[in-house]
């Protein structure tokens, strides 16, 4: 079974980077083994207590929530770009591993194919 | 007088390095969309030298849960204020 | 005072958002808003043809309504829509291509407007492309 | 070996332009081009409306004579193209819209065929968004 | 007579922001007095040498020589920023006049309009 | 091992960085698009950690007009050596 992993890095909201990457997670967790990894503003995507109403933009990080029901039970962080963001694993909405740096090269390193977003 | 608008995310892209450096004493600047990140607290993005100078916009602070996470000095403010901030200063300025 | 926005950023990057929730609140503040001008990126706020999912704003269309309620001049600049594929039955006509796909709220101009917007508005805000 | 290409930048980020460059080299190469999967901003390089100016390059045109080229997959992700109004003709009836403006060298088709490039290419290469 | 100033600040052929603005500055010359300040990678815009025929962008960079010809004879940069990537004016195809953070800050409050790309 | 492709200049966002943040000794950078300011010399971003591992494309090089303003440990190829070179690492990561 191949491994893919998927990188997400932009900031939620302010594009769809984001909302695009977790919709191609959810259809790649049906058919490989996924694993999810957030590094620099990708991190903001599971930040607790986001509110769009008065945006206008899809609230979907609690589809993160979700993410271990689709059989992809791995989430990790970069603890390094956590740290750089004033955040802890507390801050976030969904459990999420954070990773030293040689850590997220053997995660890579072992993954198949690496979709980003 | 200057209002600067800064767009995008500091730990990302340089908008926010490039408006500090070249922001006058009297000038102020409003964070929107992704540069409301640099009104986060614990992290120092520079803003300490226009404080009490920088506003945030409260739809995108909401947006994106950081109503309870920001420096004390930042200044959330709705659209209709922005509108009216834009009247009291002479020129508006975006960095994106 | 007198308003004129330019919005050039893509229709998800947040500026046609943020430039749209401006213009309200222009109006009613009791400012006059004077011209919106989408360039670069920006005009893809004028693809008539976009199918948003429900839970998300048809930002295309809040700017219709925007120009219907409140008869707000929303110009997309010619030299930006034709390259990216942004055109009236009359540009249609002219390169002969199949359809067209700019809302009838927005009006294909040049970038003079912007040059007059920027002549004859107090103040002149940029909603930034990516 | 055998290659799949995920474009996710607007026409002109340099996105399209370099994948078109890297899909003629595969080929040149003598190596196999399975999918070109257009996703996010990318999905834009279908827009067959597009007119740019005679001195810079119609990159949708290039897709095309390469689809025909050498029978290349072009693949649109349809959430992606719905939301930013990139229709063919089934689309635009089922929402009723009254144009469509895909060109005819590429196909809507869904996310699972870029999970399945993915599985069946032994190189995923991405060209990112801005 | 009312000045604009046009502030250039995205590197060429990454993106239409710098050719698009550029166009905007030669519209505006003809109704107004115009200044270029290019900041960032916008100086990348004027570095000589730029040959775009295999890449099929558009070479536009030479239109700013024919700026003097649109009554457009003011083009700063920032020192600092032309300093950070290694160059001098030596380096640009046109003649653009350095400024200090002070010279610029007096520059942007000496215009009622400036449009930004 | 991974062959890393980068299409930001360094001096405006972040990716390069995180890109030499993540790279193994082993693994290798193609610089494309705007990624290729990176390579202009007399400016250090980083690239002497990957010295030798540093590719970049030369359409890209070319448009900019940085031929003649390169460090000397960059490696200027076509895109047929790009192809090339992704046959010769396991996994391409693109940073963006």
């Amino acid at each position: 079974m191949k491994r893919i992993l998927f990188v997400q890095s932009k900031a939620p909201h302010g594009g769809l980077q984001g909302q695009e990457g977790l919709d191609a997670v959810l259809m790649g967790s049906a058919f490989a083994e996924c694993t999810v990894l957030l590094l620099d503003d990708g991190i903001f995507q599971v930040l607790s207590g986001q509110d769009t109403g008065a945006l206008g933009t899809k609230d979907y990080a609690v589809t993160y929530r979700a993410l271990s029901d689709y059989g992809v039970d791995r989430i990790y962080c970069s603890r390094d770009h956590l740290e750089a963001r004033g955040l802890s694993t507390g801050d976030l909405l969904v459990k999420v591993d954070p990773l030293s740096d040689d850590e997220v090269k053997a995660l890579m390193a072992h993954h198949d194919v690496i979709l980003n977003f | 007088m200057i209002l600067h608008t800064v767009n995008k995310s500091p730990l990302r892209e340089s908008s926010l390095g490039s408006c500090l450096q070249f922001m006058a004493q009297a000038d102020a600047i409003v964070l929107l969309e992704d540069g409301v990140y640099a009104a986060i607290k614990n992290v120092d993005f520079g803003l300490g030298a226009a404080s009490g100078r920088v506003y945030a916009l409260e739809s995108d602070i909401k947006a994106r849960g950081l109503d309870a996470r920001l420096r004390d000095d930042i200044k959330v403010i709705g659209y209709e204020d922005f509108v009216t901030l834009c009247t009291e200063y002479d020129v508006v300025k975006s960095w994106s | 005072m007198r308003f004129a926005l330019v919005v050039q950023g893509a229709p998800f990057s947040g500026a046609s958002f943020s430039a749209y929730h401006f213009a309200n609140a222009v109006i009613t503040t009791g400012h006059e808003l004077y011209r919106v001008f989408f360039y670069q990126d920006g005009v893809y706020s004028g693809n008539a043809l976009s199918v948003p999912p429900q839970d998300e704003w048809d930002i295309q269309l809040k700017w219709e309504q925007l120009h219907l309620r409140h008869d707000v001049e929303l110009i997309v600049c010619i030299a930006s829509s034709l390259r990216r594929g942004l055109l009236d039955s009359t540009e249609a006509e002219r390169y002969d291509k199949p359809a067209h796909n700019l809302g009838s709220a927005f009006e294909i101009s040049g970038l003079g407007q912007l040059i007059d917007a920027s002549l004859n508005s107090d103040r002149v805000i940029t909603f930034g492309p990516c």
